[in-house]
């Protein structure tokens, strides 16, 4: 079952991910682990999108740059889209920033992307506690503005 | 070479083929190009070409949009993959421009001669293409420079030395290969190898040089929006003020809008008042973009950028 | 631009919330909020008080957003929209804020990290409703004709429920004769009634109503379009031909578990399924002496955990229908629970128990084994009463099989864009209040592609299927939700990214007031937003979900990390 | 325009659906309910198997969008007094009995109950808390006002006291209204009015209603349910105490020939339910389920019933218990059942046990409305022996009553859950729809 009390895991520190949820899958299996009580970390907040295609770059980059800990963006099984072809886009996304954002030197567990479908409640709950353990471990995702660096720039 | 560009734009003016010509022109210093605009035959003889005439003229094609004559353009083969995009992303109708296309046999980068022969562009007088290497004139002499210690970049995995979707060449050219070690994609990899700590801090030095100029948007060929995203104010994506954390998302993003479409022809790096190797950073995109959708930018009107487009069965490691 | 004024209503759901979240808090902090002019909790606001205290806080304080924290839009949401627009605030002005499924249910050992997660939801929220526009929806007419796919009881009772309404009907069946399923069953229960009595007369029904028109040895190709206006391909032999439809109902059925590898099945020829009884028994072939019946076989299994329903009840109907041929036969029914609900079935649960059929209870962990070569001749099972296994002789063994869903069903889901559940059957809107509809808008099943049915039941759900068709084709019109794309003409440099990404073809590049631009077509787009991430330069947007909202929701989160006011 | 309209009967979930459904359909529909609220049974369950929603949150939406809907007119606290016609063109007498309270005026606000001195039993809460004289009977009440209770109220009973008309601001009190009755001219009935609980006094040997911890399944219902007399609390009736350990009861008057020969279809899943409600509320609290057959038929049942085992120390106990017996001083009942346990040599033995528990809930059978036998008299419809609505051809017209024009949906004419009561309402609703639009069709070709 998921981390019992909050402060356990280091000093106290509590990681806060956004979450993008789709409609007609990972929000109604996010429901569905809710009607099934089953208990998890109170880390992640859900921004409801129609679906998980909506979900621009954009969003992700911002989230981790304004120091939020981690991005997952859930969405139905390919193959399973209500709208048919959206989260085959999400996927192409995802695999480019993924790549993008690590190649940046951004721990690849902050920005994270899952199928979760209505039916799969215990998915979720288990997506939510292995993401923010990932995240948790990695520590606190310093605002990058505070990092000055002291030498001159190289090539 | 210039002799024969010359003619044909007097010769394409003369008979109304278009309705003016985008070349290269001396700058105010000998070795400082410009780009130029000839609308008239007696402009024609002002047309350059050489080894310095380092801006992707495609972008300047966009202006002739609503022209109802055609545009005449001069172009490197790495240059041109540029009108591919633009008309594949209903920029440009592809009969608007005629396009000439030049051999090329490299280009020099003007950081890397001023380190080689530690003097500033200004002092160079001349920079002439002898096969293998540069006659290079300052202050009335002339050296020999190497190719490989002076050429941009991207001239040293060359694959297009003349467009080959062109109207008119000013002369065949065979393949342009330089032989060196380096491959097309060593400096990305000598990034990727490095711990992640390594690589967060390198590129916050980056970001955090920039001054936000906006130069790197404004030569790129595939940054034509009406309004770019950055300058909205509902909402407003990024402050103005250059902090690294606002620089960095501006870079990201740009790199993520330019992901599938940056044809690599090197202009942001080169145009980069500070100096911030955005040519890595988009090398890495068109390494995965090869990697993980098999494409290539600017290579066939035909095919769909590649993240506005998907397969069954791409790669998902996020089951 | 009058200020922007939101009121946010805080539920306590009974305790469902307010057991775990300390709502007052939430309460307290909402009012600190920038833009929040009143705040309300309520023991249920999604009751008739809850809803008329946000008609009377609307009027009184002249909100013109409304943000209520409770449970889940998917079910609230239009309730929540319309008690808005009664106080005569535009629906859109609405946010929905899920403290319930998505906190205290799943926070409920950590109410202080709950409370502090619910108020940074309500942030969230709030900061989204401030930048929320009203909107109009849009209108689109329904084509007045219903597509039944499938010709068995279900699909032919869903046509006739459409029909007798006076509305047109498309009935598809793959086979060459209306059926399905129980024309390979000899007698129904409880009566024993012989098939044909009842299914001949339905068919000829089918057949000869004017408003249906069957279409024998098809099968649906494709399906485009959406509620209202669906483009049907049904192709018969060779040739495809083109439907226009309002309304589909799935009325595909499933078929009966063949059993290979459980009790020797495939191996022992005296070893059959009950359909396989049916149609070797009751044809004349003269009735065994000892049968033995087992149940639940390939059912409540780690596989294949459901229980098919009514498979108890035609393992009692063909038991007695044994017992009723041939006294003295001895029958068996070896099972794990008789699952005879209701009264009908129970009563025929009791009669055979009357005729002399003994019913002896099996452990799954060690099942009845089958004894015999070349043919079955005894089974041997574990008493459990007497403690010690027995043998019983067997000169049939007949295996009760549950119904599994079709492996046609993956296509069609896709085809219709509507989920399949767990066991592959297909999965419903809400599975006690909407049992028998899709999310999808228009489309609705019946039968056993939903979850095995008897023939009462399949029925039932048929004309409940036929009822909730005829709506929208009564009505003529449906209102799409306004959550379509639109394109800021000004901006949009015509890149055509959003064109490819679109799944509907609802967008294209045209002529427009500022040159060529993209433009979506309402009616077409399906709100799912793809086309907004793709566009660099943020012209294109989506109602309800812009990218101010969605960035304002961002920063309302950040607000805390890194102290800037989010937008 | 009477054949365009409908009277449905009883105000339950199926009533509702049924309604909902034909007045999207475009027909008129006359919603008769017996209470002075719709909701029916589903109103008093805290949670609804298998998916544990909650039972209100879930029916409430419904509830509001009939009342809310243009065709639908609800005619609570009122009951079918006559029904005279065929098929097609029915007249229906409904006797409106006197809430004495002007619904126009009254807001539901609770200040005339509060008020109120006079306190009866709460049939909402089967009993078990106290209700004002006059009051609102749950607090998502649809529509959401308030009646006098004419054998409770003083002043109507002995012409004292009348301190809700002072403090009603509305001025909604009004001790004159008299009874009303409505003529009704429609095409169809549909009827929906669903069960009542069997009184499991009858069966001595379980001790209900003489062992203060032996309770109904709908008793345990309302004490689990955060809306209930206890908060949610489970404080069992003897003293309060939350209890450890709960048994519950299987098939008590159902299949059984001397009460109720048939299965009622719903008291495995609802009992699986509670038992996984109270571990929930009450982590170390077990359950243990006496059954015969644990009939999960539904979709998703077998998953719960699995979950219930293995999460919530739910332990299912094959066997009937023969009686039950209370410890007199912690007042716990003890439950008296047999069971087979095996000799060292391996064979079996028959014996009786018993099991201490702190509470036990009995789940009763469930039988069709009391006064279901008055109204299908004034129908001339015929009842099957276990007295549901005959069904005369349960195959092929599930939801046809012997009197054409006449349907059935819902535990009225057979046990069924939710779900199934649901699609019924929804199938009756299409048979309805068949006749009223039978006139449209002759017309189109007449």
């Amino acid at each position: 079952m998921a981390s019992e009390s909050s402060d356990e895991g280091g000093n106290g520190y509590e990681p806060k991910i956004l979450v993008f949820a789709c409609n007609w899958c990972s929000y109604a299996g996010a429901d569905l682990a809710g009607v099934s009580r089953l208990q998890m970390p109170a880390n992640c907040r859900i921004i409801r999108v129609m679906c998980s295609g909506r979900v621009r770059p954009e969003f992700v980059v911002t989230a981790l740059s304004k120091g939020l800990d981690g991005v997952l963006v859930l969405g139905c099984h390919p193959g399973e889209c209500h709208y048919s072809e959206g989260n085959y886009f999400t996927r192409r996304r995802g695999l480019l920033l993924k790549n993008l954002l690590q190649f940046v030197g951004i721990e690849p567990e902050r920005f994270q992307v899952r199928w979760v479908s209505a039916s799969e409640g215990a998915k979720f709950a288990d997506t939510v506690e292995q993401v923010t353990e990932q995240i948790r471990a990695l520590g606190p995702n310093r605002p990058q503005g505070g990092m000055h660096s002291t030498e001159p720039g190289d090539r | 070479m210039e002799d024969k560009l010359q003619e044909l734009v007097v010769e394409l003016l003369g008979d109304g083929a278009m309705e003016y010509f985008i070349g290269y022109r001396q700058g105010f210093e000998p070795s400082h190009v410009v780009p130029c605009f000839v609308t008239d035959k007696s402009e024609a003889d002002r047309l350059i070409w050489g080894p310095l005439c380092l801006q992707n003229l495609s972008k300047y094609v966009l202006q002739a949009r609503d022209l109802d004559g055609k545009v005449g353009l001069l172009v490197k083969g790495c240059d041109a993959r540029a009108i591919v995009e633009l008309v594949k992303q209903h920029q440009i109708e592809r009969d608007k421009i005629v396009v000439v296309g030049v051999p090329c046999e490299g280009q020099v980068d003007p950081r890397k001669m001023e380190q080689v022969l530690g003097v500033s562009m200004e002092q160079v007088t001349d920079v002439e293409d002898a096969g293998d290497e540069f006659l290079v004139k300052v202050g009335g002499e002339v050296s020999k420079l190497g190719k490989e210690q002076v050429l941009r970049d991207k001239c040293f995995y060359c694959k297009h030395p003349t467009s080959f979707d062109y109207d008119y060449t000013l002369g065949e050219v065979q393949p342009f290969t330089i032989d060196s070690e380096s491959e097309e994609y060593d400096a990305v990899e000598k990034l990727e190898e490095l711990p992640l700590e390594e690589r967060r801090a390198y590129w916050l030095k980056q970001f955090e040089r920039c001054i936000r100029c906006n130069a790197c948007r404004e030569v790129c060929y595939g940054c034509y929006c009406k309004e770019c995203i950055f300058d909205r104010t509902d909402p407003r994506w990024l402050d103005r003020t250059p902090l690294p954390r606002e620089n960095e998302i501006y870079h990201l993003i740009r790199a993520v809008h330019l992901a599938g479409r940056c044809i690599d022809c090197g202009e942001c790096e080169r145009v980069c008042p500070v100096n911030i190797p955005l040519g890595r950073l988009y090398k890495k995109l068109q390494k995965d973009i090869a990697e993980l959708f098999d494409y290539e930018a600017g290579m066939e009107y035909d095919t769909v950028p590649p993240l506005v487009d998907f397969e069954l069965d791409d790669q998902d490691p996020f089951l | 631009m009058p200020k922007t004024r939101v009121g946010v209503f805080v539920c306590h759901c009974g305790n469902n919330i307010g057991g775990v979240v300390r709502v007052p808090e939430v309460v307290e902090y909402a009012r600190t909020l920038p833009n929040v002019a009143c705040v309300e909790d309520n023991l249920y606001t999604c009751s008739e008080e809850g809803l008329s205290s946000i008609r009377e806080q609307i009027a009184e304080h002249g909100l013109n957003r409304v943000v209520v924290a409770s449970c889940t839009p998917r079910t609230h949401e239009p309730l929540f929209r319309e008690a808005c627009e009664q106080a005569g605030l535009n629906k859109y002005l609405f946010e929905f804020v899920n403290i319930r499924e998505h906190c205290s249910w799943v926070h409920m050992h950590d109410p202080a990290m709950a409370t502090q997660k619910a108020k940074e939801l309500v942030r969230m929220g709030v900061a989204k409703a401030r930048f929320l526009e009203p909107q109009e929806e849009f209108e689109s007419s329904v084509f007045p004709a219903a597509l039944v796919i499938g010709g068995g009881v279900a699909g032919m009772t869903a046509a006739l429920g459409l029909a007798n309404q006076g509305i047109q009907v498309h009935l598809v069946e793959r086979d060459q004769e209306l059926g399905g399923l129980i024309r390979e069953v000899r007698t129904l229960f409880p009566a024993g009634q012989a098939t044909e009595e009842v299914l001949q007369p339905l068919a000829e029904q089918v057949r000869n109503h004017r408003q249906i028109t069957v279409h024998l040895g098809s099968e649906v190709e494709d399906v485009g379009g959406f509620i209202g206006d669906f483009d049907v391909a049904v192709k018969a032999d060779g040739q495809v031909n083109n439907l226009k439809v309002g309304a589909v109902i799935v009325a595909t059925g499933a078929e009966e578990l063949k059993p290979t590898g459980l009790y020797r099945y495939s191996e022992l020829g005296n070893v059959v399924t009950q359909l396989e009884f049916e149609e070797r028994f009751k044809r004349g072939a003269d009735v065994p002496r000892d049968v033995v019946i087992i149940n639940c076989v390939g059912a409540r299994i780690p596989e294949r955990t459901y229980c098919g329903r009514f498979c108890c009840t035609t393992a009692i109907k063909n038991a007695i229908w044994i017992k009723e041929r041939e006294p003295e036969a001895s029958v068996f029914v070896l099972h794990r629970d008789v699952m005879a609900y209701g009264v009908q079935i129970e009563e025929s649960y009791r009669r055979a128990m009357e005729l002399g059929v003994r019913f002896l209870r099996y452990d799954p962990e060690n099942p009845p084994q089958i004894l015999g070569d070349g043919r079955a001749e005894a089974v041997r099972v574990q008493h459990q009463l007497m403690g010690k296994e027995i043998v019983l002789p067997a000169e049939l063994v007949v295996l009760t099989t549950p119904l599994v869903a079709r492996d046609d069903n993956p296509r069609l889901s896709k085809m219709l864009k509507v989920p399949l559940g767990g066991e592959g059957f297909f999965l419903e809107a809400h599975l006690k209040l909407r049992p028998i509809e899709f999310s999808t808008d228009g489309v609705y099943v019946c039968g056993s592609a939903r979850y095995p049915a008897n023939i009462p039941e399949s029925v039932s759900q048929a004309y409940a299927s036929a009822a909730k068709a005829s709506i929208p084709i009564r009505e003529g019109v449906v209102r799409a939700e306004a959550i379509t794309a639109l394109c800021d003409e000004r901006t949009c440099s015509a890149c055509g990214n959003c064109v490819e990404v679109c799944p509907f073809g609802a967008v294209e590049l045209q002529e427009g007031r500022f040159g060529r631009t993209a433009q979506v077509n309402p009616a077409q787009c399906k709100g799912c937003g793809c086309c907004v991430a793709a566009c660099p330069s943020g012209a294109m947007q989506q109602s309800g979900f812009n990218d101010r909202q969605l960035l304002s929701m961002i920063g309302a989160l950040a607000e805390e990390m890194t102290g800037g006011v989010g937008e | 325009m009477s054949n365009r309209s409908v009277v449905v009967v009883g105000g339950g979930i199926a009533g509702i659906q049924a309604s909902i459904d034909l007045a999207n359909m475009g027909f008129r529909v006359y919603l008769v309910e017996q209470t002075p609220s719709i909701g029916g049974r589903m109103a008093q369950l805290d949670k609804t198997f298998p998916t544990n929603d909650c039972s209100m949150c879930i029916l409430a939406p419904k509830m509001i969008e009939c009342a809310g809907h243009e065709n639908v007119e609800l005619l609570t606290y009122s009951e079918l007094a006559e029904v005279r016609g065929t098929e097609d063109d029915f007249k229906v007498t409904v006797r409106r009995k006197p809430r004495y309270v002007d619904l126009t005026r009254c807001t539901g606000c609770g200040d005339c109950t509060e008020k109120c001195p006079r306190r009866v039993p709460d049939e909402f809460n089967v009993g078990l808390g106290k209700r004002k004289a006059i009051y609102l009977p749950f607090p998502q009440a649809v529509p959401r006002k308030v009646t006098i209770d004419e054998e409770a109220c003083l002043y109507l009973t002995k012409g004292r006291c009348r301190v809700c008309e002072e403090v009603c601001q509305a001025g909604a009190i009004d001790f004159e209204q008299q009874e009303e009755i409505l003529e009704l001219e429609v095409g169809a009935l549909l009827l929906a009015t669903g069960f009542d609980p069997f009184d499991p006094a009858s069966l001595e040997e379980y001790g209900y209603g003489k062992i203060e911890n032996v309770i109904t399944g709908l008793e345990y219902e309302r004490l689990i349910c955060a809306s209930g007399p206890t908060g949610g609390h489970l404080e069992r009736p003897s003293d309060g105490k939350v209890p450890g350990a709960v048994a519950f009861i299987q098939c008590v008057g159902s299949r059984d020939v001397n009460y109720k020969p048939y299965c009622s279809s719903v008291c495995c899943m609802h009992a699986t339910k509670e038992a996984i409600l109270a571990n929930e509320h009450y982590p170390d609290l077990k359950s243990f389920i006496f059954y015969t057959d644990m009939r999960a038929v539904g979709k998703q049942f077998q998953e719960y019933i699995i979950r219930a085992r293995d999460e919530y120390d739910v332990s299912y106990v094959r066997s009937r218990p023969g009686k039950i017996t209370v410890d007199e001083e912690t007042s716990n009942p003890i439950v008296w059942y047999d069971e087979t346990v095996y000799s060292e040599a391996g064979d079996p033995v028959r014996r009786v046990t018993s099991l201490e528990v702190d509470l036990v809930v009995l789940c009763q059978a469930l039988v069709p409305h009391t006064d279901h036998q008055e109204m299908a008299q004034k129908l001339g419809l015929e009842l099957d022996e276990s007295g549901f609505i005959a069904i005369e051809d349960r195959l092929f017209h599930p939801v046809d009553t012997s009197v054409a024009g006449v349907f059935a949906c819902g535990f009225c004419q057979g046990p069924q859950d939710i779900p199934d009561s649901v699609i019924q309402a929804s199938a009756a609703a299409a048979r309805v729809a068949e006749i009223l639009s039978l006139e449209d069709r002759e017309l189109e070709h007449a």
